[in-house]
């Protein structure tokens, strides 16, 4: 206990850093920049969260939706549904929340050096994506083909306008985007996400495909990469459970024997995919 | 002479009668805080403070909340903080020395399975804190119909993690140091006579419960029993009350709330005991439940005894002490859900010899 | 001279229930003087049908808040009356602590914080925690105090948990109960007397109405009766218990959800101020002080005094409990476990006083030990008609004076009576067919 | 942010929730600091045209309450029930498990038909319930955090785990242990266990969990000796008005 002892953190201390800057992206989601204090950068990795506090309204697990290659600030994107996120949403900037972090298995982007990536993200699943796609983007000699292939319930629903502008408008991205309902003015793609993938023509063995979205979201992608004949190894999920602590203690994010805290929110395909929980 | 008593003879050891036992508990007092079994109602134990020696109870069968309140109490506040100027505190952790006395052997098994789950990955201070200067004083037991410690490896007389350990002969005690801090109380208690060299003769003692199976073989069980129909039949009479996860000796889940004060403004973050067999452990925002089911429920509490963290840390993490068994609102017993799933593992594999 | 008049006042506030008070009068003849009881009934008969002897007193806690105590007590006993179930000496003191806390806080918080508002014309207790900050620390003391008696002994002090047939699930410690006894000593006999000077400076304010009528309430050679005794008219005369129908004769009115009730006249009294009169020579010293700080003699006519004579109770009652605290502890407190194996079955009566008056249960059970009949009379029941006769006198008397101080007089006067209207509407009065 | 008006309600019920808000001597003044009470028939005479936040006691047993709880949810922001009577129907719904005629008569014999009653039903039954407080009475711990959670602007947290977690958090000596039954293993928590804690079997005042396994609740009793129909009258005791238990058949012996 002594030597563990010299080891020991105060796991459950927040520091309080400050939002610098809110913008409304849909009607439930908005996107916060959070300046750590003294403006330090956070050297957090794409993929990995942030436990975000108020006192008086908890903690809720946050997907870090910037890349670390920009900074030293970092964004967060935020659906109301309960207790901290509704309340966070009447914050302003100015506003001081807590944060502990970051945490979790991130992606390592320069394993993906050289490869074709595939991103396919669902509703909110495009704010923990996007750190990385911001990445790539920012390093965008270290890789292949950049396709994005992004689906919402609605267009109400579409998050990032202003980047997806831009990203439809650069070359050197492929980027296809869907809605399952669509409303007058859509001229778009309507239909569930997996109906964009088997029309694309990949390299799949050069293909890096990364999955993020909905619970229900995961088997049907998945049957559909396997119809591609993308091999497991090339494929990264983001999972999403219950957390209470992030730091791997508490219990309530374990899939089978791996905690998402922990071992996640990134996986690699091949990891979960013999554990009957996971999707 | 059989192994463990070969092992045990090698401890200094003195003969101690109950008497001189209580007093020597009174001497503990004026070291440090001490804990023991006490009565609590007509029928139960718990481990309280001691005030009085004399309540100190020597012979039980379990206490109701195992020793991990101490480390990792019901409730902990883990901040308190102030909602309006956005500050907070961290309660102080006393870091002292506090005694833990007629603690049988798979309670100390149970806190080596704790001091793995806090300290691998993130090494978390509140609980290192409090841990860090405990003694324990160890006793032996008479198993009753709950108890299988022997049969996930755990012997009565387990002496390790202890710093003494008594061993009852005739009419009073075998007091055996076990370690240094052990010795050093030992010897500034002035009520001892010289050590006795007489020889331990422990006799086998008899497990009404038991699991088929060395404990060695129990993970390779559990490596194809995941889809059995056991889960199903636990799962048709379990009620989900969650007593067995929050008894369990080596259960550490936790739940965390914020609650504020009628000024609101001042307010604590305070983490409860928790546990995977309650309904909502599992559920996410839009009341998606990932294990909704009791069979699942169960068999997820199942394989965080005897694989998941088994595997990584090398140890089963079930030390048999029996409380979900005993305490369980419709009886429903550990070894008795093991062995059925040893028993369709056997049926299973005779099937594919087959 | 007043001619006409209309009053009705639609869910009476500041009581326990829903009543409204309907006065008619029509070219100077008095049609309607009427507390019209409105409460829901719900059925307790059909709640304890077949209800088995441990659930019985749970059940019938619930029929009012407010006495929660009372009904669960007077329960216990009829029960045990029916099943021949013997009680400890101990388990006797403590439940007659327990009446004494109920009464201590049901008639604080009547007096303190539903009547009092009357007297400084106020409509709520609140506004008077700005203009009156120290009295009403005090009273709020006060009531923390009565409800950690029931706390402390048992469990919680509305719908008490530790009593069940035969005893106690659970006892008191001796330190708290010592410290208690000594809070009672202390905080609680100074801040009654610090109010009970406050409120002797408002004695005016009580409107100077009598009428004579019948008072009914249990009484004891042993003591101020509260927890037995044998039922006793001020017209003259005790009967046991068991003949409790004789005196309550029960019937219904068109205009009240809750049956009423008379005796020897049109109407009788329940509540403190019968007790009271019938008893009030077996008060403590302490009682005595507050009756003659407050000014209250025997016989008192006067149905305003009810509120007084309930302080007067508050003073009796507290240092009643410190005594029997004292016995308790001078004997040691044991645990005993609750004698629940019937030694017969059959019926079984009991009373007891509550706070409004007096509470009778009658139980008849099976062998199974489950209820096949079950009646239980309420003091507000029996109050009702009294309570009607009360305005039909009080109105004429005060007919020239504005409306509003009429409809004043009339709500305080209803309000001195303490009425328990959820109580009163849940009356068990029924023989089960065996199935 | 201005105080919240607060307004209190009862419908049929014992009144024992709203005396326990009186019984919070200790915190009443803080909490008339936090909100303004604008109506509360039992304590004062103010009426309110509408309120921020109206808690409702008691179930709904008359025409006249499901006029008057239609009226409170058109002037209510917020709209919290409270307590077994108002969350479950409570002890009053255990009338509807006999002939309305029976119960009628019983009392008032041949009056019967001066006092209208209907089936007793809970509020939710008649409108849209915000939150809700269990327990008969309701737990005042549990209350004021639902009250602080509102002043706040957040959702309160409304425990949906079985009272033996709480029991187990205190420690208590589980009255099965003495060889009493106990509903605490499916009944919900918030009430701290305190039934018991003071040595009495939980009633289950507060209701069921939610995904409760009412079959094993009743070989859980079947166990303690009860026959499946004694043991549906156990849970039904605040609980008559739950298909679940009514329909419940248990497969074991
Ligand atoms: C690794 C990870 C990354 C996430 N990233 C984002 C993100 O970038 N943006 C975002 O808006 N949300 C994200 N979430 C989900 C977010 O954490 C939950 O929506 C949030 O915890 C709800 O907290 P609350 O206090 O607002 O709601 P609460 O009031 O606590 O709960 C509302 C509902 O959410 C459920 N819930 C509680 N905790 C979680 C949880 N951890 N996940 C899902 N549901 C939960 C509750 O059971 C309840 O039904 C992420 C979750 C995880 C695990
Ligand atoms: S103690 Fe028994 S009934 Fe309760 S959750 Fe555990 S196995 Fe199920
Ligand atoms: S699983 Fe049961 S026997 Fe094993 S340690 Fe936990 S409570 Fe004890
Ligand atoms: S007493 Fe009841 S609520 Fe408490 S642990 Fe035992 S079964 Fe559960």
């Amino acid at each position: 206990m002594e030597n563990l002892a010299q080891h020991a953190e105060d796991l459950y201390c927040p520091e309080i850093a400050t939002i610098t800057r809110v913008e409304t992206l849909t009607a439930s989601e908005k996107r916060f920049e959070i300046t750590m204090p003294g403006n330090r950068p956070l050297n957090h990795k794409p993929g990995q969260f942030v436990e975000v506090s108020i006192f008086g309204f908890g903690e809720a697990p946050i997907s870090i939706c910037s890349s670390p290659t920009r900074g030293p600030s970092f964004d967060l994107t935020v659906r109301a549904t309960g207790r901290l996120t509704d309340k966070m949403h009447l914050l302003e900037a100015g506003s001081q929340i807590g944060i502990r972090g970051p945490f979790g298995n991130g992606f390592d982007p320069q394993d993906f050096k050289g490869r074709d990536m595939l991103f396919i993200c669902g509703g909110i699943g495009l704010a923990p994506l996007k750190s990385l796609i911001d990445y790539t983007l920012d390093r965008r000699n270290d890789f292949g083909r950049i396709i994005i292939l992004y689906g919402t319930k609605n267009p109400a629903e579409i998050l990032f306008p202003e980047e997806i502008e831009k990203w439809q408008q650069q070359t050197d991205i492929e980027f296809v985007m869907t809605v399952d309902q669509a409303d007058e003015q859509w001229q778009g793609h309507v239909g569930v996400i997996t109906t964009l993938i088997p029309p694309l023509e990949l390299d799949v063995k050069n293909t890096i495909a990364t999955v993020v979205g909905p619970p229900v979201m995961y088997k049907f992608v998945l049957m559909s990469l396997k119809g591609k004949r993308i091999p497991d190894e090339n494929i990264y999920l983001s999972l999403e459970r219950r957390m209470k602590c992030g730091v791997g203690k508490c219990g309530h994010c374990q899939i089978n024997d791996t905690y998402v805290c922990q071992d996640g929110p990134v996986y690699h395909y091949p990891h979960v995919k013999q554990l009957e929980e996971a999707v | 002479m059989n192994a463990l008593d070969e092992k045990l003879n090698r401890f200094t050891k003195y003969k101690i009668s109950e008497q001189t036992l209580r007093k020597f508990i009174d001497y503990l007092k004026q070291q440090a805080p001490v804990f023991a079994p006490h009565h609590n109602g007509e029928a139960s134990y718990s481990y309280e403070c001691v005030e009085n020696s004399a309540e100190v109870v020597l012979s039980y069968p379990r206490t109701m909340q195992p020793l991990k309140k101490y480390f990792l109490p019901p409730r902990e506040v883990l901040l308190n903080f102030n909602i309006k100027d956005n500050t907070f505190s961290k309660p102080e952790i006393i870091e002292e020395t506090r005694i833990f006395f007629a603690v049988h052997s798979y309670e100390m098994a149970s806190l080596k399975r704790l001091d793995y789950s806090f300290t691998q990955g993130h090494v978390e201070s509140n609980y290192v804190s409090r841990r860090k200067y405990a003694i324990f004083v160890g006793i032996s037991y008479t198993p009753d119909e709950s108890h299988f410690s022997k049969s996930v490896g755990i012997d009565v007389e387990e002496t390790e993690g202890f710093d003494l350990f008594l061993l009852p002969v005739g009419d009073g005690y075998f007091l055996l140091e076990i370690t240094d801090t052990g010795k050093r109380l030992v010897e500034g208690f002035p009520g001892l006579a010289a050590p006795d060299t007489t020889e331990i003769k422990t006799e086998p003692l008899q497990f009404k419960s038991k699991i088929k199976y060395h404990h060695n073989r129990l993970p390779a069980v559990f490596d194809h029993v995941y889809k059995s129909k056991v889960w199903d039949k636990y799962a048709e009479i379990c009620v989900g009350c969650g007593t067995c996860n929050l008894l369990c000796s080596t259960c550490y889940c936790f739940d965390i709330r914020d609650e504020v004060d009628l000024d609101a403004e001042h307010g604590t973050r305070t983490r409860y005991w928790d546990g995977c067999m309650l309904n909502t452990f599992a559920e996410v925002a839009g009341g998606e439940n990932f294990r909704g089911s009791l069979a699942r429920r169960t068999r997820h509490r199942l394989y965080r005894k005897f694989k998941y963290i088994t595997a990584k840390s090398e140890m089963l993490h079930c030390v048999g002490c029996g409380r979900c068994s005993h305490f369980c609102p419709v009886g429903i017993s550990m070894t008795d859900i093991v062995n059925d799933l040893i028993t369709d593992y056997e049926e299973k594999q005779n099937k594919e010899k087959i | 001279m007043r001619k006409d008049l209309n009053i009705d006042v639609h869910h009476l506030t500041r009581v326990e229930g829903h009543g409204n008070i309907v006065v008619n009068m029509k070219n100077g003849v008095l049609e309607k003087a009427e507390l019209d009881i409105v409460e829901a009934p719900r059925f307790f008969e059909a709640m304890l049908k077949g209800r088995n002897f441990m659930e019985v007193a749970i059940i019938t806690s619930r029929i009012c808040g407010i006495c929660s105590l009372g009904h669960q007590i007077a329960s216990l006993k009829a029960t045990e009356n029916a099943l021949g179930l013997e009680v400890s000496e101990q388990t006797k003191i403590l439940r007659r602590i327990l009446t004494d806390g109920a009464t201590f806080q049901s008639n604080t918080l009547h007096a303190l914080f539903l009547a009092a508002p009357d007297f400084l014309s106020v409509g709520s207790v609140f506004p008077l925690v700005n203009t009156h900050k120290d009295v009403v620390l005090a009273a709020l003391r006060l009531k923390r105090l009565a409800n950690d008696i029931g706390d402390l002994i048992s469990g919680r002090a509305i719908h008490p948990i530790r009593c069940v047939p035969g005893g106690f699930t659970k006892l008191p410690g001796a330190g708290d109960l010592r410290t208690l006894q000594e809070k009672l000593k202390t905080e609680g006999m100074n801040d009654l007397r610090f109010i009970v000077d406050v409120i002797a400076s408002l004695a005016d304010k009580i409107p100077s109405f009598t009428r004579e009528t019948e008072y009914i309430s249990l009484t004891s050679p042993e003591e101020y009766a509260f927890y037995d005794g044998v039922i006793c008219s001020s017209d003259g005369g005790t009967y046991p218990v068991e003949d409790y129908l004789k005196v309550t004769n029960e019937f219904v009115v068109s205009h009240s959800s809750s049956k009423h009730a008379r005796f020897n006249r049109s109407s009788y009294m329940v509540g403190a101020l019968a007790r009271y009169n019938n008893n009030h020579r077996q008060l403590h010293p302490f009682g005595r002080e507050v009756e003659q700080k407050l000014g209250l003699t025997a016989p008192c006519y006067n149905p305003y005094m009810n509120t007084v004579a309930q302080l007067v109770e508050v003073a009796h009652c507290i240092e009643n409990s410190i005594q029997l605290m004292d016995r308790l502890l001078t004997n040691g407190i044991k645990f005993e476990k609750p004698n629940q194996t019937p030694s017969r079955y059959g019926q079984g009566i009991a009373a007891t006083e509550v706070p409004r008056g007096i509470l009778f249960h009658d139980y008849t059970y099976n062998r199974q030990g489950n209820i096949v009949a079950a009646n239980c009379i309420i003091p507000t029941g029996q109050n009702l008609e009294n309570i009607d006769d009360d305005m039909k006198k009080l109105v004429p008397e005060i007919i020239e004076e504005s409306k509003e101080e009429i409809t004043h007089k009339l709500e305080m006067l209803v309000r001195a009576y303490d009425p328990c209207i959820s109580c009163s509407v849940h009356m068990l009065d029924v023989e089960f067919i065996e199935e | 942010m201005s105080k919240p008006r607060v307004a209190f309600f009862d419908f049929t019920s014992c009144e024992g929730c709203q005396l326990n808000k009186l019984n919070l001597e200790n915190d009443l003044l803080s909490l008339l600091e936090l909100v303004d009470i604008v109506e509360f028939r039992e304590a004062m005479d103010d009426k309110a045209e509408n309120y921020d936040v109206a808690f409702i006691e008691g179930s709904i047993s008359t025409p006249s309450c499901v006029k008057r709880i239609y009226d409170i949810r058109r002037r209510a922001g917020v709209l919290v029930s409270l307590g077994s009577c108002a969350v479950l129907g409570g002890v009053n719904a255990m009338k509807n498990l006999h002939p309305a005629d029976w119960v009628q008569e019983a009392v008032y014999g041949d009056d019967k038909y001066l006092f209208p009653s209907i089936p007793v039903q809970p509020v939710s039954a008649y409108v849209k319930v915000d939150y809700e407080i269990r327990g008969c009475p309701m737990s005042t711990p549990e209350f004021l955090h639902v009250l602080k959670s509102i002043v706040l602007g957040r959702k309160p947290e409304i425990f949906d785990h079985a009272v033996c977690v709480e029991c187990k958090l205190h420690e208590n000596e589980c009255v099965l242990d003495k060889g009493m039954f106990c509903l605490g293993p499916v009944s919900r928590a918030g009430c701290e266990a305190i039934c018991p804690e003071n040595g009495q079997y939980c009633t289950g005042c507060r209701g069921l969990i939610s995904n409760a396994n009412v079959g094993g609740a009743i070989h859980m009793l079947k166990r303690h000796g009860f026959s499946e129909q004694e043991a549906k009258k156990k849970l039904q005791m605040y609980s008559s008005l739950n298909k679940l238990i009514n329909e419940a058949e248990c497969r074991h012996a």
